[in-house]
C-alpha cells in the first residue's frame, strides 16, 4: 500500500500526500490561495490540478474566513476538505471561525455535524519573511478545545501525519515549518545550506500509510535531561545537545494536541531534568503548558527548575530573525544551566 | 494649513426613540403587483433595479396580484398558516415560561413567521437550511416535536443537545436545520461550503442561510457573497430586515443609505426586496430562486422587510429604545392575519376554523410544555454531566479522560 | 480630584469610569454595538450619549472587525477610543485586528504610529449564558505581545483600572468579569444573591483616580500557601481557602500583561505552595504561564507541586456550567493536596 | 428523491494561460470623455451607472478630453511625470539589488504609477494615505529621501524603521504615509477611523485607503465600506484593480461577475471605474472624490483599472501563470508613456528633456544605492540588536528588560 519509497523534500511529501489522497477519496478537495493552476506559493499543490481536475485542486478567493467557513460547511456536507492559508500569519482572519465554529460544530450539535477539515499553512521562521511570514502561533490553537494541531519535523512524518490528519474526524491545524520544507536547519544561520537528500527521514514511501496523531517520537535518546521540541526546533535542539555534551533525550512531539504525555514524563521521570524548546514568543505559549505539565507529573522527579528556551517577548523583527529565534547556543546553555543543579 | 470646510461626524438616527412618532417612510415600499417578475434565466447584472423594487403579493383587499402571484394550493397555505400560528403560540408560551424561572433565555420571532415557514415548506427535505435564532417557524412547518423544542429550552435530562446549548439554538439535521450559534453570521459561509459540495457531488441539495439586517455588517456576509459569486453555489442568502438589531436600527447596517438587497449588484447577482409578512411573496421570491439555482445560475439574495415585533430577546424591553407603538406603525401588518384574511377571500378558511385551530394548537404547546415541565425545567433536571465530557473530540482524548474521571461522572 | 466616595455596582463603576473620562478628556470617545441611546446591554455607557452628546459615546455597525479597526484608526489619528466588544466571545472576529495591527503598530512603525485604544469587554462565565457568552479567552490575549490585559475584580479596582487603561499609551483588552458587575459571587450557585453593597471595595470616588496597570493585590494574607486568581475567581479563592482552613495567601492579579511577577515570587518564596485558579479551560491556559514563571523562580522554595484549578478542556457548557466552573471545593482540595506534601 | 437538474461546480478560469492569447474583452473599456460627470453633491443613489463607466481623460492623440478633463498646471504634470519615472527606476533598481542578494525581498508597481503618484500630489499635506505595498509613487511625489527607502529595504544600521519590517513595508508619517504591514486588508477600517476622527474633530485632513483586487474579497473590505458609509466619513476608497492577485486572476475576487466599483452600490456610494493608467483620469476622479468628501457627503470607492506589469513579488515567476506578454495587450498602455506624451504633445516636454531626466534621476537613484550600500546590505549590517526590544509597548515591562539582558545587547 504505502509503495516504494523514495527520497523527497518536505514540501514534496506534503504534496504527495495530497496527491494519494485526492486519488484516493473523492471526497478529499484541495483549495486555497494560488493553490490551483499555480500550484501554491510554495509548490505544496503543484500539478495536483492539472491531474486531479478543476474541481479537485483550486484558487479561492482571498477571504481566510470564507475559505476556512466554507471548508466547514462542505465538511458538514460530508466532505473531507483541505484548506490552505498561505502563511498561518494570515490564519487569525479565520480565528472565529476555526474557534467559534470548526471547534465547537460537534459539540454543540449533540454530534450531528462536525467539521472533518484539515487546514495546512506554512509556519514559523527563518527565511527573512519579517513580522507576518514568520509567526508560530501554536499557543493560540492549543488553548481551543476541540482542535487538533500538528507540526512536522520532517518529510516522513509530514506526508503521514497529513494523511492522518485528512483521515481524521476532527479539525486539524497542519502547520508546516516552512523552513525546513527543502532541508534541515540547525538554527546556525552562517551554515552551508542542508538539503533532505541523505536524511533517513527524507526516505518516504510513494503511497498511502499513516503516523498517528498524538503520538510523540523520541529523535535521541539519552538519560541526563529531557528536550521537549516540535517543527524546525527539533533540528535545532538536536545540534544544541550536540553542542552542550549533555546526554540528553530529545522528543520531536510532532502533536500539540493530541499531546502525548506520556512520553513526556516517562522520559522526564527518567532524566529529572527537563529543557523545552520551540519558536513562538515566550510569555503565555505552549512551553508554558508543557512546564506546567511536567511539573505537575514529575515534581518529585524534578533535579532542577525545567527551563524553557523560546523566541522574545517582541514581535517578530526581520533583521533580527537570527538573533530571536532560538539556536543552538541558547539551548546548549539551557542544559547546561539544569545540569548545574 | 486649512481647508476653509471642516468635517462634521454623522451619526445615524432612527426615525423615532420613545415619544416620539415612528414613521417608516424611507421603507419606499411598492403596492402588490407592482414590481416585474424576471425570468429565472436573467443575467445578475441585467436585474440591478430589482433591489429597489418590492415584491408583494397579497394586495390590500387579501388578493393575490401580479406576476409574482405563485401557485399554491390552498392545502399548503393551510399548512402554513398552521406552522405561523404554532410558533406564535409556542413563542408566546415559552417567553412566559422564562417569566416563570422555567428557562434561562428565550427569543421570539413574532412578526417574522412567514418567512421560515413558507421556505420550510417549500424547500426539499435534503436541502438544508443556515439559520438564525429566530426562524422557529422553519422547524414547525416541519413538525418537529414540539417536547424537543421544550425540552431543549429547559436544558432538561431530555434535551436533544444534552444541555450543551443555549435556549433555543436548536440544531436538528434531519429536519434539514443547521446547528446554530450565538455568534452572528459565521455560519453564512458553511452554507456556501455546503453548497458547493453539493455542486461538486452532482447533488441536488441547495443550501440556505439566513442572516439579520444588523448581521449584514459582519465581514463573514461579504465573504460569503463573494465565495458564492465567484463558485456560482446553489445557495439562497436570506436577509430577513426586521428594523432592529437589539437596540440600533437598521441604519447602523447601512439600510439608510442604500436597501440591503441592493448589496446583491456588487457581485452580479440578482437581488430581490421582498414583503417578508406576506407568505404568497416569500414563496414565490423564494421559488423563483430555487429555479434559478437548479438552473445551475447560482446564489439569490433576497431582502425580506419585516418587522421584530417583541424584544429581541427576554433580556431587553423594547420601549426603552423605540416608540411603544412602533409595531403598530410598521406599514405591513401581520403575517398571520394577512394569510388567514387571504385564506378567507379564498374561501376555504373562516374565524371559528380559525379559533379552533388557535386551540387545538395551543393545547399541543401546553401539552408538550408540561410534558418537559414533567422531565424538569432550568436547574431541576439536566443531562448527565458526563455529557459535558463528550463530543468535544469524536474519541476523547487524555486530557477529557482524566477530568471526568476528576470530577467523578 | 478623586472627589466623594459612594456605593456602587462594578457597572456602575465602570460607567462612572468612562462618564469622568468623557468629560475630562475631549479625545475620549465611547463606541459600540448598543452602547449608544440604549447605553449597553449591561448598561455600562447608561447615560452617556444624553450627557456627552450624539458624537461621544454611538453605536456601531455589528461588526468587530471593523470596530477595532476604526478605533485603531482613531488612535492613530490621535483620539483614545474605548470600544465595546458586546461580550468577550465576539472578540474573535476581531482577533486579527488586535493582534496583526493593534499589538504591532508601534513597533513596526519605528514609533510612528501606535494605537491608544481600550477594548471592554463583559467576560467570564457565571451567568448561564452558554457557549457564547460565558467564555474566558485571557490566554489568547497574553500570549500577544504588545497587548494589555486586565481583568478588575471589584468596583473599586474596575474604574481605576479602567482609567488607567484609557490613558495608556498602549492597546488594553480590559475585561470584566460580567458574574460580578452587580454583587460578588462565591462560586456557590445555591447561595442568596449578594449584591455590592456594604463591600469595602464598592466605596468609589465619585472623580478621577487611577489603579496602576501590573499591580497586583494581596487580598488576603497567609502563609502556607499562594493563591493566585483574578476576576470572578478572587471571590471564589476566597470562600476556598476559608473552606480548606488553610492559611493562603490569595493575590488578585488584576492585570494578566503586565504580570506583577515580583508579587508572585514574594509570596511563593514566602509559603513554598501554590495554587492557580482561573475560568478558562485549563490546557495551556494562562495557569500554565503562571505555573512555569514560579516553577523557574521559586523551584527551591517550592514544597509541593503548584497545582491548578481551571474549567475544564471541554466548549463552555451551558447545562453544566455550575459543574464547569472551579468552585471553592475545588479550590479546597487542591489546597488541601498541596498542603499534603 | 433527486431532482431532474444536479449541480455542478463552477470554477472561474482566466481568458488565457501560458501559451495562450492574452483577451482584455471583459473589462468592457469606454474611449476618453464617453463618461458622463455628475456633480460632487449628486445623491449616491442617482450615480448608479457610474461603476459601469469608464473615466478615461486622454484619447488617442495625447489629448484630453471629455468632461473629466481636468485643469493640471504642466508644472504639476511634470512633477508627476518625474515621480512616475522615478518609482520606476527605483523599482527597476532595486529589483536588481534582490538578485544581487542586497536584500531578501522587494515589490514592484511597473504599470500601476499614476494612481498612487497623481493622488499624493493632489492631496494635502495633512491628509493620510493607507498603502498598499505597490503604491511608492505616493512617497516618490513627496519627495521622501531615496536614502531612506534604500536603507529600510536593505535592513541596514540606518534603516528609519529599525530593522523591523520586511524591506518595502515603510512608514513615513510626515509624508502622509501610514505604516503598512504584510496583511491584506486590515488597515483600510483605520482609514476609516482616521477619517472618523477627523470629523469628530471639525477637522480637515482626509484618509486615502488602497487595497488591490484581490483583496477586496476580505471581510475587512466590507467592514471598512459599512462604517464608511454609515458615518459618512471623509475617506477615499480606493481598488487598484491590476488584474491579478499573485497567481489568480481578479475574477477570484468576484470581478468576473461585476466591475469591483459596483460594490459602492449596495453602500448608497458612488462608485468611479477609471483609467488608472491615465494620470489626468486619476487625478479628476480623485478631486471629485475630494470635493465630495470635502462636502461633507463622504466617501467614495474609486475602482482604477490598470495592470501589475511585473511578478508579484521577487519570490513568483509569473510566466508560469499567465501569458508571458499579456502586458503588450492590455488595452491601457503604459502610465509613464501616455502622460509623456500627453506632455509632448501639449509642447511642454520633448525626449531630449525627457532622456535627460532619464538619466539624472538614475544617476540618483544610483547615489542612493551607493550610500545605502555603503551602510551596509542584508546580513552586512543592521541596526543594533537592543531595537529588537524598543516599542514593544510605550515602556518596556519586566520580561523585555530582563530578556534584553538575557541576550545581552
Ligand atoms: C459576532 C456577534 N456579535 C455580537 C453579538 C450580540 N448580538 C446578538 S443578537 C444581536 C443583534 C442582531 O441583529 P440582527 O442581525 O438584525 O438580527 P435580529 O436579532 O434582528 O433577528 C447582537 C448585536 C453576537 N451574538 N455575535
Ligand atoms: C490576509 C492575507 N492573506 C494572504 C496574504 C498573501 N498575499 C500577499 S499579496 C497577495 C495577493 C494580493 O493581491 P491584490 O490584492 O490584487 O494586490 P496586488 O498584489 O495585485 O497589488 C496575497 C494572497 C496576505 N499578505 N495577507
Ligand atoms: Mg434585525
Ligand atoms: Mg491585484
Amino acid at each position: 500500500m504505502a509503495g516504494e519509497t523514495r527520497s523527497m523534500t518536505m514540501i514534496q511529501a506534503i504534496n504527495s500526500a495530497l496527491d494519494v489522497m485526492l486519488a484516493r477519496d473523492p471526497d478529499v478537495l484541495v483549495f486555497g490561495e494560488d493553490v490551483g493552476y499555480f500550484g501554491g506559493v510554495f509548490r505544496a499543490t503543484e500539478g495536483l490540478q492539472a491531474k486531479h481536475g478543476l474541481t479537485r485542486c483550486f484558487d479561492t478567493p482571498i477571504a481566510e474566513g470564507g475559505i476556512i467557513g466554507c471548508a466547514i460547511g462542505m465538511g458538514a456536507y460530508g466532505l473531507r476538505p483541505v484548506a490552505e492559508i498561505q502563511f498561518v500569519d494570515y490564519i487569525l482572519p479565520a480565528y472565529d471561525q476555526l474557534v467559534s465554529e470548526a471547534a465547537r460544530l460537534r459539540y454543540r450539535s449533540g454530534g450531528e455535524f462536525s467539521a472533518p477539515i484539515t487546514v495546512r499553512s506554512p509556519y514559523g521562521g527563518g527565511i527573512f519573511g519579517g513580522q507576518t511570514h514568520s509567526q508560530s502561533p501554536e499557543a493560540l490553537f492549543a488553548h481551543v478545545t476541540g482542535l487538533k494541531t500538528i507540526i512536522p519535523s520532517n518529510p516522513y512524518d509530514a506526508k503521514g501525519l497529513l494523511i492522518a490528519s485528512i483521515e481524521d474526524y476532527d479539525p486539524v491545524i497542519f502547520m508546516e515549518p516552512k523552513r525546513i520544507y527543502n532541508g534541515p536547519f540547525n538554527g546556525r544561520h552562517g551554515e552551508q545550506l542542508r538539503n533532505w537528500a541523505g536524511e533517513p527521514t527524507a526516505q518516504v514511501p510513494e503511497g498511502h500509510y499513516t503516523v498517528p496523531l498524538g503520538k510523540a517520537v523520541i529523535v535521541r535518546a539519552g538519560k541526563d535531561a529531557t528536550v521537549l521540541a516540535y517543527g524546525t526546533m527539533v533540528h535545532v535542539a538536536m545540534a544544541g545537545i550536540e553542542e552542550s555534551g549533555v546526554d540528553a533525550e530529545l522528543i520531536d512531539l510532532r502533536s500539540i494536541v493530541p499531546l502525548d504525555i506520556e512520553a513526556i514524563t516517562a522520559s522526564v521521570a527518567k532524566t529529572g531534568r527537563c529543557v523545552i524548546l520551540h519558536e513562538a514568543t515566550r510569555f503565555a505559549g505552549f512551553g508554558g503548558e508543557l512546564s506546567a505539565l511536567v511539573q505537575e507529573r514529575c515534581f518529585w522527579a524534578l533535579k532542577a527548575p525545567i527551563a524553557r528556551v523560546a523566541g522574545w517577548d517582541t514581535p517578530y523583527p526581520h533583521a533580527f530573525e537570527m538573533d530571536y529565534l532560538p539556536g543552538p547556543g541558547r539551548l546548549a546553555a539551557a542544559l547546561a544551566r539544569v545540569m548545574e543543579d | 494649513m486649512r481647508n476653509d470646510r471642516s468635517f462634521s461626524l454623522h451619526i445615524p438616527e432612527p426615525s423615532a426613540r420613545p415619544g416620539g412618532t415612528p414613521d417608516f417612510s424611507h421603507l419606499h415600499l411598492e403596492p402588490a403587483g407592482a414590481a416585474r417578475r424576471p425570468v429565472a434565466e436573467t443575467p445578475g447584472l441585467e436585474m440591478r433595479d430589482m433591489p429597489y423594487r418590492f415584491i408583494r403579493v397579497l394586495d390590500e383587499a387579501h388578493e393575490a396580484v401580479g406576476p409574482w402571484a405563485p401557485r399554491i394550493e390552498p392545502d399548503m397555505l393551510l399548512r402554513g398558516l398552521r406552522a405561523m400560528m404554532l410558533t406564535r403560540i409556542f413563542d408566546d408560551r415559552l417567553f412566559r415560561a422564562h417569566r416563570q424561572g422555567k428557562t434561562s433565555f428565550y427569543m421570539k420571532s413574532t412578526g417574522e413567521e412567514a418567512i421560515p415557514v413558507a421556505q420550510s415548506l417549500l424547500l426539499g427535505a435534503r436541502d438544508m437550511c443556515f439559520p438564525t435564532y429566530r426562524v422557529l417557524g422553519w422547524l414547525m412547518a416541519r413538525n418537529y416535536p414540539l417536547i424537543d423544542l421544550v425540552n431543549q429550552i429547559f436544558s432538561n435530562e431530555a434535551d436533544p443537545l444534552r444541555g450543551r446549548q443555549l435556549p433555543i439554538l436548536y440544531s436538528a439535521r434531519d429536519y434539514g436545520f443547521y446547528s446554530l450559534s450565538g455568534n452572528l453570521g459565521s455560519r453564512m459561509s458553511h452554507a456556501v461550503g455546503w453548497a458547493m459540495a453539493s455542486a461538486y457531488k452532482g447533488d441536488d441539495s441547495l443550501a440556505l442561510a439566513y442572516v439579520g439586517d444588523g448581521t449584514t455588517a459582519e465581514g463573514d456576509f461579504h465573504e460569503a457573497l463573494t465565495f458564492a459569486s465567484v463558485y456560482r453555489a446553489p445557495v439562497l442568502l436570506c436577509i430577513t430586515n426586521n428594523q432592529w438589531a437589539i437596540s440600533s436600527f437598521s441604519g447602523f447596517a447601512g439600510a439608510q443609505e442604500a436597501p440591503l438587497a441592493s448589496r446583491a449588484i456588487g457581485f452580479g447577482l440578482p437581488g430581490l426586496r421582498v414583503d417578508g409578512n406576506d407568505f404568497l411573496a416569500v414563496w414565490a421570491a423564494t421559488q423563483w430562486a430555487v429555479e434559478r439555482a437548479r438552473a445551475n445560475l447560482g446564489p439569490t439574495l433576497i431582502e425580506f422587510v419585516t418587522y421584530r415585533v417583541a424584544g429581541h430577546s427576554t433580556s431587553d424591553d423594547p420601549t426603552k429604545y423605540r416608540p411603544g407603538d412602533e409595531a403598530n406603525h410598521f406599514p405591513l401588518g401581520d403575517p398571520v392575519e394577512r394569510l388567514k384574511q387571504h385564506l378567507i377571500a379564498l374561501g376555504v378558511w373562516d374565524e371559528a376554523r380559525h379559533a379552533a385551530l388557535t386551540e387545538e394548537l395551543d393545547q399541543a404547546v401546553r401539552a408538550a410544555v408540561k410534558q418537559g415541565e414533567a422531565v424538569g425545567t432550568l436547574g431541576e433536571s439536566k443531562p448527565p454531566v458526563r455529557e459535558m465530557f463528550e463530543h468535544v473530540f469524536a474519541t476523547p482524548d487524555w486530557r477529557l479522560i482524566e477530568q471526568r474521571r476528576e470530577l467523578g461522572v
